[in-house]
């Protein structure tokens, strides 16, 4: 499938436009849901997200608690429209592999500790899916813990990076993900320069790697960025500081 | 916390049942009073028709997607029409994850009685080579957020992204079928909106918000074509109706479901 | 599907002979399961229902318990024989819609705040189908229910009325289902003049409604009259009184 | 109450095993005694066959229905046999609703090993067109009271669904099938018959009994076609049997198989 | 499918060289996995076949302890690769009840009421299967039982003998399964003279089984005896002694 | 005994950091030092290829097996390749019956990427009829002793099976496929060999075993292919890696996976 379609053109533009190291249109809106705890939307180039956090809450059943620190669950799920051929709603294999590495992304920046007994729930609706959908996820989903007032280390904001006709490019969309020759999907807790989710396919080089990464540094301090400004406008509006 | 569902009836149920006694209700609402209504059309670009409904601060999203498939043996000249619906813990810290339980697939079945008794979309012209081929019509249905009337919610959702959808136009040459990129709008030609009420002792209300519902005694949906008739009906809870009670329900959500399809389709009508 | 064929000859007689206001030919008999609290079988036409009810018993798992009620549940299951094309054994989501209502038709005649943390275990086994399941599976559940000593309000008995050929007709065969214009299943105490079920599809008017819920009352007073000389009939075979 | 079924046995086995080193049983059999065996045929009209075959109150319901399916394809000239049980929870207190379990499939196993042993049906008249189109044969059974022996009731209920199954002819013309209104008795050729003992401390019983069950050690299942030699042999139960104790119910149930052979054939003509 | 195909030639010998009477060949190890509390791996003929036993541990869920003796659990599972077409991973209806008498055919070897509220956990894998697998695997699950120093009344051995051309054959081998008249899988406690598994599918007469049974004896005690030679050598390499 | 995975690392992570403080391991292992592999080949007959590969004491099975399927849509031309991996109860007492959970998954996942991203099979060898059948390869990986690292055993296992593996000739005639007799190496042209670390406070050592996963911080499998480029990366666990460790692990991983591609060679051309 690789290569069939050509992704940059003699200016070396993207197919939508973009140069290699820029990030699509991202928005990110906090607190859109009332039942939630805590929630966040997040629309970056066609994808559309929608994140709640529930807790810290009771954990049912009782015997999956554990004495001496919350349990997170993440469930990450693709509504049936949200892409071109219809998906099973049941979850596939890919869902199952995306929930783990999505909470093990988040886990990193939360005190887990401070709430025995109890569980934290990230549940993630991928309304509109365009390539890049685990990392707008984890980017929304730690908005959402945040307004959901759980105190973190850190935010976590993620982005894919990839390969492009032997370019190293920046927040891959669907098409780049599927005629690219790799995709590198990246989150870090930018404020603490650590990595907290990391994978990759298609073949690249150590350099390349390298480069990718630094890369994928350079998108997530923007996204991070608008992360802060997202909650910062939902306090402002409310009336409330930011702690 | 998981406890405070059950606690918090306890306690309200007195303030909503006294408030209902003076003609109010726990949102300041009027016991025949509808709560707002916002429509958002087509929110998925990749769905062939979508709509996000808004009730007040129950949120629900519908979509449409169109498969190729097989039509039913003993319907051989007509598309199939196949409604789903997930109560996703997202949207209510009473929602578990897991297959659909039996709120979800009750929503699904009224919401699919509604839209097949009414023939809101004319099956017939789905039907591309007959006992063999057909558009087979998917509308997922997702709850966002919870604050009650989840059924009526989800049937305006599934109605209006029916009215928005457009689907392939297609071409077949010996039994070989090409999908075109041309798009026409589907053969959307009745209209199915469902009103919701909920009984409280011995008060009705319609639209309950979830605080009425956790204490309702008895719940009756009725949903309504363009000329009035019904096309579905469906009662739940543990509670009881009086003939009375159901006749009055009847008369009232004709009138409400007039009101609904006009809000509709102005709304409709401001995004094309 | 509808209005294919003739559902009404020019004497205003239905496929199987019956005038619009007729019941089929029904037949109930109590206390026929031995391992059951209580159990009923009816045949109502050529429906086959088979009932048992369990309980008040301890309710397992125990968590499910409700300190302050019994639980009751309901299973409504149909034989894989039971219609003209096999059906699955797994239970349709059919299957778990009509447990619901039929729970929820049967549930205001029962005092469950006699029983807490116990369970009323109600099992449905439709045996043959041939329209108006649901409703046969009410009227011969309440038997079993009353066959069990478990106390009640009142009876419930139910009957589907329907639009055939334009006019109101009581208790639909499978054909008359099929083809009507309209279905509308209707469940009451009929001591109490209270409605525990009502379902409808197809498409009437508020005055078809009306008239149909009036000549479904008609109906269910007959029915209740047979589930009162069931349960008679049984207890003076076996030498007891009815309380 | 879901304990009962632990605490009598303790109770009742010292009983039943008293009973037994007198020659007798709880329920006044004799150990090589069989329960009265009741059969109604043909009671469900819309299946090919059925039966519901009472063994004392042991109840169970067996249907046959047939549709048009692929043969497999290590035997593209036979029709398809297909065996399904389900102890569902009307039967008993000690059944639980899901999906099958062991139990359930360990008798259909047994029961569909004693009809294909034997042929019972002649798969080959089942094949329409070879190898692409046969009858699938579903033989469904459900336990309606559980009383004991459960797996010779599920085995004689399907066997005698078999005995009084009807069905259509069917015509092929250029590989297309066309049903007939005419049916035609299924081409049932020999006999499987179950024959269940218990072995209760060093006693061997026939037919046990719900109460029997609950203490016995170990089960054995021998099935019979008409001929007298097995088709089907199954031992259950934790606990042991030797090379003579089997020879006994070999010896013994092929007896009582042919006298239950010969009260089903009478029950089918009085029936005919 | 029967007799298709010829299974004994003009001198009585079978299609794999063997006289009626005769065992395949079979090599059993004992120990061979270093997590399971007992483990054996039996090839006979074609099949092999590796089994870990753990336990006797706590069981979980708990609810499922019984108070007065252990729960002896039993998994029976064939590897996709193990047959000529791939079989579903899934657990069959064959698998279930397999698992269903290997336990039986197990337990009456065994002192449960030694270990309340325990569980013992027998996993056997099939990784190739040639006919009589669940034979071979309960020759192996006594072995590895032993092998993880649980009590035994007696090991517990077992072959399937079958008829073929009409002659009973001692350790039938797939084919002859398939095309054979009859298939008798038995188990036994070889020293305590009982049979703790049987099984009968084909036609056979009462003296055929009789024959069945002494032939299937004959093998089962030079089963028996490979089965404790196994577990001496085990023994003696470890430079300790059988007790 | 349930409790014992979680009682050990309170006590051994002490002894295990002190150990890796002073540059060595709890099994007496350098930090950079991977245990033994040694490989056997083709020891399922049945299967078309298979290897067991051991890690010290992990265990792992792969078996391949060919399957005449549909390609996908979107690859008309090309075979396909499935992955499944099952942590079974057989391999350690942290494992629980039951299909294939988030963990068995997830090296089903990363195996698959790494064989498909450096092609390791050309699929569009596997062809037959395009568009219409293909050759469905599955590769099914089996844990039998779990001792750490299966992520890199079930990859080896996987490609190891690939490497001896034999797949049937085919010719077709008119649309119709016959399966000869002959049969041929699978077109394997690279090399997919995952090499992972752990990481331990801040320590990082490779091919962790059992009890250094049990107390690890997070995990990073990297997979190489002949000519040392990455064709897999996933990272796990609750930790976190900075860019100089994400790096020094791939530095030092492309070095090991040519030691392991080595061993592999010499292991396959003694059995050959």
């Amino acid at each position: 499938m690789k290569g069939k379609i050509c992704l940059l053109n003699e200016e070396g533009l993207r197919i939508d436009g973009r140069k290699l190291d820029q990030l699509r249109p991202i928005k990110i809106e906090v607190g859109v849901l009332k039942n939630a705890d805590g929630s966040a939307y997040i629309e970056q180039g066609k994808n559309k997200i929608m994140v709640a956090v529930y807790g810290p809450r009771e954990l049912h059943p009782r015997h999956q608690a554990l004495p001496d620190r919350a349990v997170l669950r993440c469930r990450y799920h693709m509504a049936p429209f949200s892409v071109p051929e219809r998906k099973s709603p049941a979850p596939s294999r890919r869902e199952v592999e995306l929930s783990k590495v999505i909470r093990q992304a988040l886990e990193p920046a939360l005190f887990l500790e401070m709430f025995p007994r109890t569980s934290i729930d990230v549940f993630i609706e991928v309304l509109q899916a365009d390539g890049g959908t685990r990392c707008a996820s984890i980017t929304a989903a730690a908005v959402a813990l945040a307004d959901a007032g759980i105190p973190m280390r850190d935010l976590v904001a993620a982005v894919a990076v990839g390969k492009i006709e032997g370019k190293i490019a920046l927040d891959l969309n669907h098409l780049e993900d599927q005629y690219g020759e790799a995709d590198i999907p990246v989150a870090m807790m930018p404020g603490l320069d650590q990595i907290t989710l990391l994978q990759a396919d298609g073949l690249i080089t150590l350099d390349e790697l390298k480069e990718a990464l630094k890369l994928a540094k350079n998108g997530i301090m923007q996204i991070y960025k608008l992360q802060k400004e997202a909650l910062k406008s939902k306090y402002l509006e409310s009336g409330e500081e930011l702690g | 916390m998981a406890k405070s569902e059950e606690i918090i009836p306890v306690i309200k149920k007195r303030t909503i049942e006294a408030l209902l006694e003076k003609g109010t209700r726990i949102d300041g609402r009027k016991l025949d009073e509808y709560r707002e209504i916002s429509v958002k059309f087509n929110v998925i670009e990749k769905a062939e028709g979508s709509a996000i409904v808004n009730i007040g601060n129950t949120m629900v999203i519908a979509g449409v997607k169109c498969v190729l498939g097989m039509p039913f043996s003993d319907t051989p000249d007509e598309g199939v029409l196949i409604v789903n619906t997930e109560l996703i813990p997202l949207a209510s810290p009473t929602f578990e994850p897991g297959p659909p339980g039996e709120d979800d697939i009750e929503i699904a079945r009224v919401v699919d009685r509604g839209l097949r008794s009414t023939k809101a979309v004319d099956l017939r012209k789905l039907c591309i080579i007959q006992g063999r081929r057909v558009w087979a019509l998917y509308i997922d249905i997702y709850a966002l957020n919870h604050d009650g009337n989840l059924m009526d919610a989800s049937g305006l959702a599934a109605y209006c992204a029916l009215l928005c959808a457009k689907i392939s136009k297609v071409s077949t040459e010996n039994e070989s079928i090409k999908i075109l990129e041309e798009k026409e709008p589907l053969p959307v030609q009745h209209q199915a909106i469902p009103v919701t009420f909920a009984k409280i002792g011995d008060k009705i209300v319609v639209d309950p918000c979830y605080e009425e519902e956790l204490i309702m005694d008895a719940r009756l949906t009725l949903s309504f074509n363009e000329e009035g008739q019904i096309c579905a009906i469906q009662k739940g809870g543990r509670g009881v109706f009086t003939l009375d009670e159901i006749m009055y329900c009847a008369e009232l959500g004709r009138k409400i479901s007039q009101d609904i399809a006009e809000s509709i389709k102005r709304q409709l009508e401001n995004i094309q």
